[in-house]
């Protein structure tokens, strides 16, 4: 039996015992400990190290609010770093490290930052290392030497390197109340919802539902709180509309009444199931929420409070009532209201003795005094706690006289011994996720709390969250909030429940901080003094955020739950101003820290969906290197064993030029454009004319953006007198499909037009070469596909080894090309018909970089030249921007600026010393190899030209085409290379297109 | 004719897989219609393209957004304001439709290689697609025959209800892979059977 | 956030592209006021409070639609397919005005 | 006031840290200065600081509506970099970093610049080539600027999965040294305290509700605090520019307000020292001194003022942010927050005279004005001393979309969400 264990009582179940590890130590605990009661259970009290001056810290709270205890978590070398040892379920094999300190827990050397305490003071850092004016060291550089040090003591816990091997998942629920908080007022709310019809999810972060009827000792409807509780959600489980969400915290309330909620689906388990994940991540869109998220208890500010043995009244109390732990034997109790006479009397009964109780005022409530009086003890109305004694451990604590209106201490200091002292210094409702939206919460004087903001959206608050402390009220308000949001405003659904509880008031007295010699912690987790608040307050960083920002209250992984009131008060306090002319610091998703793993969810080690054309199994195993290009995947080579890309995409360019090539083509955009007023549309998009297209032909089109630029460019084809399909590069394929929707809903809906993605129907396959024609006649049936009957830009239909095929005579080769359509599904048939119908003729294979290749020796334009930034007339297309008739983008294109005459525009280069060029290179005038500078331009695509036998490129350059003929150098220092280029025509390889006119 | 070439040839592996031990969850396969076509009709014209749905399928579409029809090898449901889509085991029914409704009534489109259909069924049904959809699949809300235009990341998908715990669903060719792969996965909690 | 396509119903913020301010009209495509195609295409207004805008069901129908939303409180009062709004243009310079 | 030195700082702790003054005054307004500058974020102060410093007017005063530091200033991920594309930005941008090299000193106020390096990801050949043209750029101008490959990065960043899941192998990057990260409350501070000790007034809580006219030229503005007076009044409110703008009447901008959102991770011990960006989605990373991981993401991406986000984006940020470090996979989201952005035509700023005699303006910053916040307020206070713009702001003119001249780094257009 370990030391702190209670015989019976609580979660916990006493037949089975769970062995773990804390810092490399086997303990043993039981199925429903948590890492913090299993350890005290055993007598721990050290349980971390505080993140500035590494004082030793304990468990202060029992829950999501704790920040001393956290400790690391491992998982074979997966690290999970800063969790509350207050939140973490024991399981067999758990292995859990402490954090913060070298050379160990208990002795650690970055203590000695306490010395320097004064000078580490808010603010330090802006005061200083600012370092020499000159020297080595100026400027920023010495901060920048010290910085390095200062990092090394950065943050609390650890992360690893190592990929988590866990599984993370979202997912989606639709209900008609979500309710949050499964306390009195929860159970209530959900009950009555569920009762009512509605579909229902309930959702608390704990693992047990009940909420502090699993620990409160009251009676309700003549049982023990915990048992009405469980009997409540015994019959919620078994009613189909409602969904229970134990260990799941809602973190997050977005627009539209969606809340974010994490459930901790295996962490309680030593391994999940098959296919289990580790954290499920629930969009909840709720038509009502009722947020019962009850009540925050607060610590009182006074010296040693952060001292190991010091911990709130209400944990204590769920220690010995929820697992069977006592937090000492000896207790004091310190108090500013009456909800801590309670808890002395729970520890009592479990066991505990109490030394004392004090108050800090002078008059309690009778049913105060009498519960003081039956635990026996001291009774110290009208004290104050001054100081703790003990080292890493409480060993005792020191009282004075207090007066609580003017906070003047009185009288000698005297001992009282101790090994715990639990304080109440009040309570703060949990209103988090109703303050997420950014409304002011308001101040209540009475219950010196922060109450719920008015609603921004759809919520009905009850219990604790609401200010309402006593369980009756939690119950009625549960169900009165439950009414409302099911919309059965009318009336009781059923009698509430009878309630036994003492008298007792846990409003308290406005009294935050004893101020008496010694650091008395605000921030326990970033050890925020009472001091540092003053000092802010001195600097003038006196507006709560300003204080936040200054001393860092309110920024560690427990976001001030316990702090950010106290710390407010006594800025107040300073100001002379009431707090809620102080105000409190804006709340923020996630109302606890969550997992990133659960938020990328499904995406995490899958970030995006790959796209693959109906071809891409027969790449692969054609030793194609695969390119992504957005979401798909295209061949860059086929690449023979030992040959170098270059050698490879040379091949490839190569055999097509002189026999013929193939390459996949489906990942143009497709968009059929269908309707009576498809032609007209057409003309008013592109810049040159398509009503006169005639059916059975393709034009090249241009488009522009609204302001005058290029958009994308592609072929069109008048498949029937209504009937289109329009090509788009693969890259901007999504973005004019959305940009010809919105015209055509928008701005032009009296247009009969239907736009339709069908990039998926067709699979694409453009074959080019001296030999295409021979190879394609050889492989078609029902259709000729000669120069009579396939005149250039023209359309066929036939079939290839009995799959329907579409063809165009159009290149983007320069060769004699054609564009072979098939439906998707046989696209794969069609192309392995091609490849072997191409054999005798030598047909290659061939992937980006030889299709790069070709249509730079053709200087075509592409995404690398349609940048975004440049015009038509840029890229030397002004003859295909019609005067005829009014186009998207007409207006705009000749404003001043794109017809400046310093633009950079299209033109060609060549290398002249026979060096590779590169991508992203730039072209300069002068001969300066070591420092070029004054760029007039550079590269945008590269390739060595087998049909020339050069390196060359195409680049944007100022003056264009007027350099012709004219030398220039490619500058490109990061790659170290500076060479003469000359500056030539975009076109390279017959200008003419006598080659694809055959 | 032409044998048609799944997208999930190599990721396809019939059999049960995942956790099982509650039984089957889901049931995946893929159906391969003959034919997806997409139906749309200029505004005022929608009785028109329902009639001639109803002449060529034999669907009579119900009133209403996403209203639709499923039978043993047709089915047929609403996609988008006068949009619909129309699926038939059996191949050519673009051409059939294409003497059905004239260009005063609406337009024709072929999607048959375009979009890849799914169907999932079983009592995880529901709770698998949540994992993907933001969209409320409980039967009130999302009643048998009726459809809808979803998005998961970066892939579209069309739904159609066609039984109490059964869900067709067409993405886009080339995503059909991935999306599969990622059904799987997300089946696994649950028990799935391939078929 | 939550937008009730009048097809589709309320759908999730994901499945929607922002399109942008909607109170701007495009000039008669042969006109040249140069002033009216600025404006048009660069100049927008930022409502504080009520805004028409223009939103893509772009995971769903893929319909253009004309909201009202809050851009103080992201509170959508109206929503309608853009076409229909298109004929209503006077009626929609006049809710910008603060009325709706 | 006091200088700040390590020696100050004994001799306070000495004294119990009683002596410390405020760090800048809360003065009243006075009826009239020769300068008022609306909003109080970095570039409405640093624009008072050089308007005393350089210029020699210290007659002005700063109004903020809230708390000082309460805009973007205050919120953002503090990334300070000069790798630009357009030399009208990669001018512009390399000033600012010279001047944040010397700021802790010329303001005596350490405001943390730390040039730990930022480190563009690129995940495709291409897309290597494109840095490549950045980082050329940027060398032609005279910046520094240097490409690095797998396994140096590799070698920088331990904690990075160089093949971004198998799905977006990094091919190499581009490393700009002395670019990094402030302080960011510190900048805003520093120069609070730096031009209220010229003698400028800085106005908290003091919301601009209206501006006073005679005719077109403006004469000062109401507040909640009263009528002040000025012969100049200038704007740099940031994501309220449209908002303030209509207030004087300008009704339509070339700007759209958006929210960014902004996360913060629970501290961990030192995990990486550069800035990160991932080149195949929108993710950028660092580590703040206390150990939190500080990223974001895009824009969410429609028009508001309500400075906070939705779930998308947040789902978004999240996975690219483990698919680039699956070891954070288990660390856990501590914060997450939003501010408002000015998103310009073009994507980059908008900083001149006018738009109404007696106006200046300086807008249009996008997510990118953090790393501007000393050479903004270097050339504001030029433009509005001078009545015309210093070569380095001259191209960040109002009437440039309208004429054509844009400076688009993205090549998006007139989309504002996309840059
Ligand atoms: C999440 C986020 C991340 C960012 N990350 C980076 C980054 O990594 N690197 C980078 O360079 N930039 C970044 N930025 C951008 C950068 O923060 C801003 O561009 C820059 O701070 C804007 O200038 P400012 O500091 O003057 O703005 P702000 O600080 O917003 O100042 C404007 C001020 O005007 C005040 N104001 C508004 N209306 C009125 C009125 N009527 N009367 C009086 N005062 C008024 C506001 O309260 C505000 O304080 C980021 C921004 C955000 C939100
Ligand atoms: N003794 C006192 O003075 C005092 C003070 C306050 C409350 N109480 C008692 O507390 C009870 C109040 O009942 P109640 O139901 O309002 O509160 P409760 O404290 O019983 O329940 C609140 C529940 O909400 C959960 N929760 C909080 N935030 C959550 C989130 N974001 N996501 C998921 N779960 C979350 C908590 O884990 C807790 O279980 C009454 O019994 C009352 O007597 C007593
Ligand atoms: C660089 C940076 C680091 C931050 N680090 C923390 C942090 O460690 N803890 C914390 O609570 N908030 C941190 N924040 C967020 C602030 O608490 C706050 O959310 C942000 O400044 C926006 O203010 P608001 O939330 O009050 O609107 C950080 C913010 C920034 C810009
Ligand atoms: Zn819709």
């Amino acid at each position: 039996m370990s030391p702190r264990r209670t015989d019976s009582g609580g979660r916990i179940d006493r037949q089975r015992s769970i062995r773990f590890t804390f810092d490399g130590k086997p303990f043993t605990g039981y199925p429903g400990d948590t890492l913090a009661s299993a350890l005290l259970a055993s007598g721990v009290s050290l349980f971390g190290r505080s993140f500035k001056y590494h004082r030793p810290r304990g468990v202060m709270t029992a829950g999501v609010d704790e920040p001393n205890a956290l400790v690391t978590v491992l998982k074979g070398g997966v690290r999970e770093p800063n969790i509350p040892a207050t939140l973490l379920e024991i399981y067999d094999g758990l292995t859990v490290v402490s954090q913060n300190h070298f050379p160990s827990l208990g002795f650690d050397i970055g203590a000695t930052n306490q010395l320097g305490g004064k000078l580490l003071g808010a603010g330090f850092y802006y005061k200083t290392f600012i370092g020499p004016v000159i020297g080595p060291l100026k400027g920023t550089r010495f901060w920048m030497f010290c910085e390095y040090f200062i990092r090394r003591a950065a943050g609390l816990g650890r992360a690893g390197n190592e990929k988590d091997t866990a599984r993370y998942e979202r997912i989606n629920a639709f209900c008609d109340v979500l309710v949050v908080g499964s306390g009195p007022a929860g159970l209530m709310a959900a009950k009555t919802a569920a009762e009512s019809g509605k579909r229902v999810v309930f959702a608390d972060l704990e693992p047990r539902l009940g909420g502090s009827a699993n620990w409160s000792g009251e009676t309700i409807d003549g049982m023990p709180a915990a048992d009405w509780a469980e009997a409540a959600v015994t019959e919620l489980r078994q009613n189909a509309n409602v969904r229970l969400l134990p260990r799941t915290t809602v973190w997050g309330y977005y627009d539209g009444n969606t809340l974010a909620a994490l459930e901790r689906v295996a962490d309680h388990k030593p391994n999940p199931g098959k296919g289990e994940p580790r954290h499920r991540y629930w969009t909840i869109r709720a038509e009502a929420v009722v947020l019962a998220t009850g009540a925050f208890e607060r610590p009182l500010v006074f010296p040693g409070n952060d001292r190991p043995g010091v911990m709130l009244a209400s944990a204590a109390e769920r220690y010995a009532a929820e697992f069977g732990v006592l937090p000492g034997r000896k207790v004091v109790v310190f108090t500013n209201n009456d909800s801590a006479y309670a808890t002395a009397a729970a520890l009592k009964k479990a066991g505990a003795g109490i030394a004392a109780i004090v108050d800090v005022r002078r008059e309690v409530s009778e049913a105060a005094h009498a519960a003081a009086l039956s635990v026996g003890g001291e009774f110290l109305a009208g004290h104050a706690v001054v100081a703790t004694e003990g080292g890493a451990k409480l060993s005792g604590i020191k009282v004075q006289i207090f007066d609580a209106a003017t906070g003047a201490l009185s009288g000698e200091p005297r001992s009282i011994e101790a090994d715990c002292l639990i304080v109440s210094g009040g309570w703060s409702p949990v209103i988090h996720l109703a303050s997420q939206a950014g409304i002011n919460p308001q101040w209540d004087d009475a219950r010196q709390a922060f109450l719920p903001p008015q609603p921004t959206q759809n919520w009905v608050g009850a219990g604790a969250f609401n200010g309402s402390f006593s369980t009756e009220e939690a119950l009625a308000e549960g169900h009165a909030a439950a009414c409302q949001a099911a919309g059965t405003v009318d009336g009781l659904i059923e009698a509430l429940p009878e309630v036994e509880t003492p008298a007792l008031r846990s409003h308290p007295a406005p009294v935050f901080e004893i101020k008496a010699k010694g650091k008395a912690f605000v921030d326990f987790q970033h050890d925020v003094t009472a001091d540092d608040v003053r000092l802010a307050y001195r600097e003038g960083f006196v507006s709560v955020e300003h204080l936040k920002r200054y001393t860092t209250l309110g920024m560690a992984t427990d976001q001030g739950k316990t702090s950010n009131v106290p710390g407010l008060a006594i800025m107040a306090e300073a100001l002379g101003k009431p707090i809620p002319d102080v105000g409190t610091t804006r709340f923020r998703p996630p109302f606890s820290a969550v997992s990133l793993g659960s938020l990328a969810a499904e995406r995490y080690g899958d970030l995006k969906p790959e796209r693959l054309t109906p071809m891409h199994d027969w790449h692969i195993e054609h030793n194609a290197t695969m390119y992504p290009v957005g979401l798909w995947f295209r061949p860059m080579i086929y690449g023979d064993p030992g040959e170098t890309v270059e050698q490879a995409y040379v091949r490839e360019a190569k055999a097509t030029r002189e026999t013929a090539g193939i390459v996949d083509v489906s990942t143009l955009g497709k968009i059929a454009v269908q309707g009576p007023d498809a032609a007209e549309f057409l003309d008013r998009v592109y810049t040159n004319v398509f009503s006169t297209l005639a059916i059975g032909k393709a034009r090249y089109g241009l488009m522009l953006r609204e302001d005058g630029l290029a958009m994308d460019d592609g072929t069109t084809w008048r498949l029937g007198q209504n009937d289109f399909l329009m090509t788009t590069t693969t890259a901007n394929a999504g973005k004019v499909m959305q940009h010809l929707e919105y015209l055509l809903d928008v701005i032009w809906p009296d247009l009969k037009v239907q736009l339709t993605s069908v990039t998926d129907q067709w699979a694409g396959a453009a074959i080019g070469g001296p030999k295409a024609r021979e190879i394609l006649a050889s492989c078609v049936t029902g259709t000729a596909v000669d120069n009579e009957a396939l005149q250039f830009m023209g359309i066929v239909h036939g079939e290839i080894a009995g799959a329907p095929v579409m063809i165009c005579r159009l290149s983007f080769s320069g060769e004699m090309a054609f564009e072979v359509y098939s439906g998707a599904c046989h696209g794969c048939h069609v192309w392995k018909a091609l490849m072997q119908a191409g054999k005798p003729f030598g047909l290659v294979p061939y992937g980006l970089e030889a299709l790069g290749t070709l249509r730079i020796e053709k200087g075509h334009v592409t995404g690398a030249e349609i940048d975004g930034r440049t015009t038509g007339r840029d890229l030397h297309l002004d003859w295909m921007l019609s005067k005829k008739k009014p186009f998207i983008g007409s207006a705009m294109m000749d404003r001043e600026g794109l017809m400046a005459e310093d633009r950079i525009k299209l033109v060609g280069v060549i290398s002249l010393d026979n060096r590779p060029l590169n991508g992203g290179a730039h072209i300069v005038e002068e001969n300066n190899p070591d420092e070029p500078r004054n760029s007039i331009g550079h590269i945008t695509a590269v390739c060595y030209s087998p049909a020339l036998g050069k390196y060359i490129g195409l680049a944007l350059v100022k003056g264009g085409k007027s350099r012709h003929g004219s030398r220039a150098f490619v500058a490109d220092p990061l790659r170290k290379r500076f060479g003469p280029v000359e500056i030539v025509s975009h076109h390279f390889f017959d200008p003419e297109g006598k080659r694809m006119h055959g | 004719m032409v044998d048609v070439l799944s997208p999930l040839k190599p990721v396809w592996k019939p059999g049960t897989h995942g956790n099982t031990a509650n039984g089957i969850g889901v049931v995946l396969t893929e159906t391969q219609p003959g034919s997806i076509v997409q139906l749309a009709a200029w505004q005022g014209q929608e009785k028109k393209l329902l009639a001639a749905i109803k002449a060529v399928s034999a669907l009579a579409l119900p009133d209403g957004a996403g209203g639709g029809k499923s039978g043993d090898s047709k089915a047929a449901f609403g996609i988008a304001p006068g949009k619909f889509l129309i699926v038939d085991q059996n191949e050519g029914l673009a051409a059939i439709f294409s003497g059905a409704v004239t260009s005063e009534v609406g337009t024709v489109t072929d999607l048959s290689h375009g979009r890849t259909a799914l169907r999932i069924s079983g009592p995880k049904a529901e709770w698998v697609l949540a994992k993907f959809f933001a969209v409320d699949f409980a039967l009130p809300a999302f009643p048998v025959g009726s459809g809808i235009a979803t998005l998961h990341h970066d892939i579209f998908a069309h739904i159609q209800r066609t039984g109490a715990e059964q869900f067709d669903l067409y993405v886009f060719r080339s995503f059909a892979r991935s999306f599969w792969t990622m059904l799987c996965h997300a089946s696994e909690e649950v028990g799935y059977e391939v078929s | 956030m939550l937008i009730s396509c009048p097809y589709c119903g309320p759908r999730d913020l994901s499945e929607f592209t922002y399109q942008g301010d909607g109170n701007r009209t495009r000039p008669d495509p042969a006109s040249t006021d140069q002033q009216a195609w600025n404006a048009y295409v660069y100049d927008r207004v930022n409502t504080a409070g009520d805004h028409h805008e223009i939103w893509q069901h772009s995971g769903g129908c893929r319909a253009h639609l004309m909201v009202t939303r809050n851009t103080l409180t992201h509170k959508v009062s109206a929503v309608a397919f853009a076409r229909d709004a298109g004929h209503r243009k006077s009626d929609r310079h006049r809710m910008s005005g603060g009325a709706a | 006031m006091a200088e700040y030195s390590a020696l100050s700082l004994l001799k306070n702790a000495f004294s119990g840290n009683r002596d410390w003054k405020p760090a800048w005054r809360k003065p009243d307004p006075k009826p009239s200065y020769d300068v008022i500058i609306v909003g109080g974020g970095g570039h409405g102060l640093s624009t008072a600081y050089y308007l005393a410093k350089e210029h020699g007017i210290t007659n002005v005063a700063v109004l903020e509506k809230g708390w000082l530091g309460s805009g973007n200033i205050g919120r953002n991920t503090t990334m300070i970099r000069s790798n630009y594309l357009l030399p009208p930005n990669t001018n512009f941008y390399e000033h600012s970093v010279k001047l944040w090299e010397n700021l802790s000193h010329d303001l005596n106020y350490n405001v943390m610049f730390s040039q730990r390096g930022v480190l563009n990801l690129a995940h495709t050949p291409g897309q290597l080539d494109d840095m490549a043209r950045r980082g050329n750029a940027m060398r032609l101008a005279g910046v520094d600027s240097e490409l690095m490959n797998p396994a140096q990065i590799g070698r920088l960043i331990p904690a990075l999965d160089l093949s971004v899941g198998g799905r977006f192998p990094v091919v190499g990057g581009m490393m700009q040294r002395r670019a990094g990260t402030a302080r960011h409350d510190a900048v805003a501070w520093g120069y609070a305290r730096g031009a209220d000790r010229r003698g400028v007034d800085i106005l908290e809580n003091c919301e601009v509700t209206g501006f006073l006219r005679d005719g077109d030229r403006v004469t000062g503005v109401t507040t909640t605090r009263g009528e002040i007076r000025a012969r100049k009044v200038a704007v740099a409110v940031a994501g309220s520019t449209g908002r303030v703008m209509q207030l004087a009447g300008i009704d339509k901008l070339p700007i759209e307000s958006h929210v960014l959102q902004a996360f913060v991770s629970e501290g961990i011990k030192p995990f990486m020292d550069t800035v990160v960006t991932f080149g195949a989605g929108h993710l950028y990373v660092t580590q703040s001194d206390k150990g939190g991981m500080v990223f974001g993401g895009d824009i969410d991406g429609y028009n508001t003022y309500a400075q906070r986000g939705n779930l998308p984006v947040v789902e978004e940020v999240m996975s690219e942010m483990v698919a680039l470090f699956p070891g954070l996979a288990r660390v856990r989201l501590l914060r997450s927050w939003g501010g408002l952005m000015d998103m310009s035509m073009d994507g980059s700023p908008i900083i001149t005279t006018g738009p109404l005699p007696g106006m200046y303006l300086n807008c249009g910053w996008c997510y990118g004005g953090f790393k501007a916040t000393p050479a903004s307020g270097w050339c504001f206070a030029h433009t509005i001393a001078k009545d015309q713009p210093h070569a380095f702001n001259a191209a960040f003119t109002l009437d440039r979309f309208h004429r054509g001249i844009l400076i688009d780094e993205k090549g998006q257009g007139s989309t504002p969400r996309l840059h």
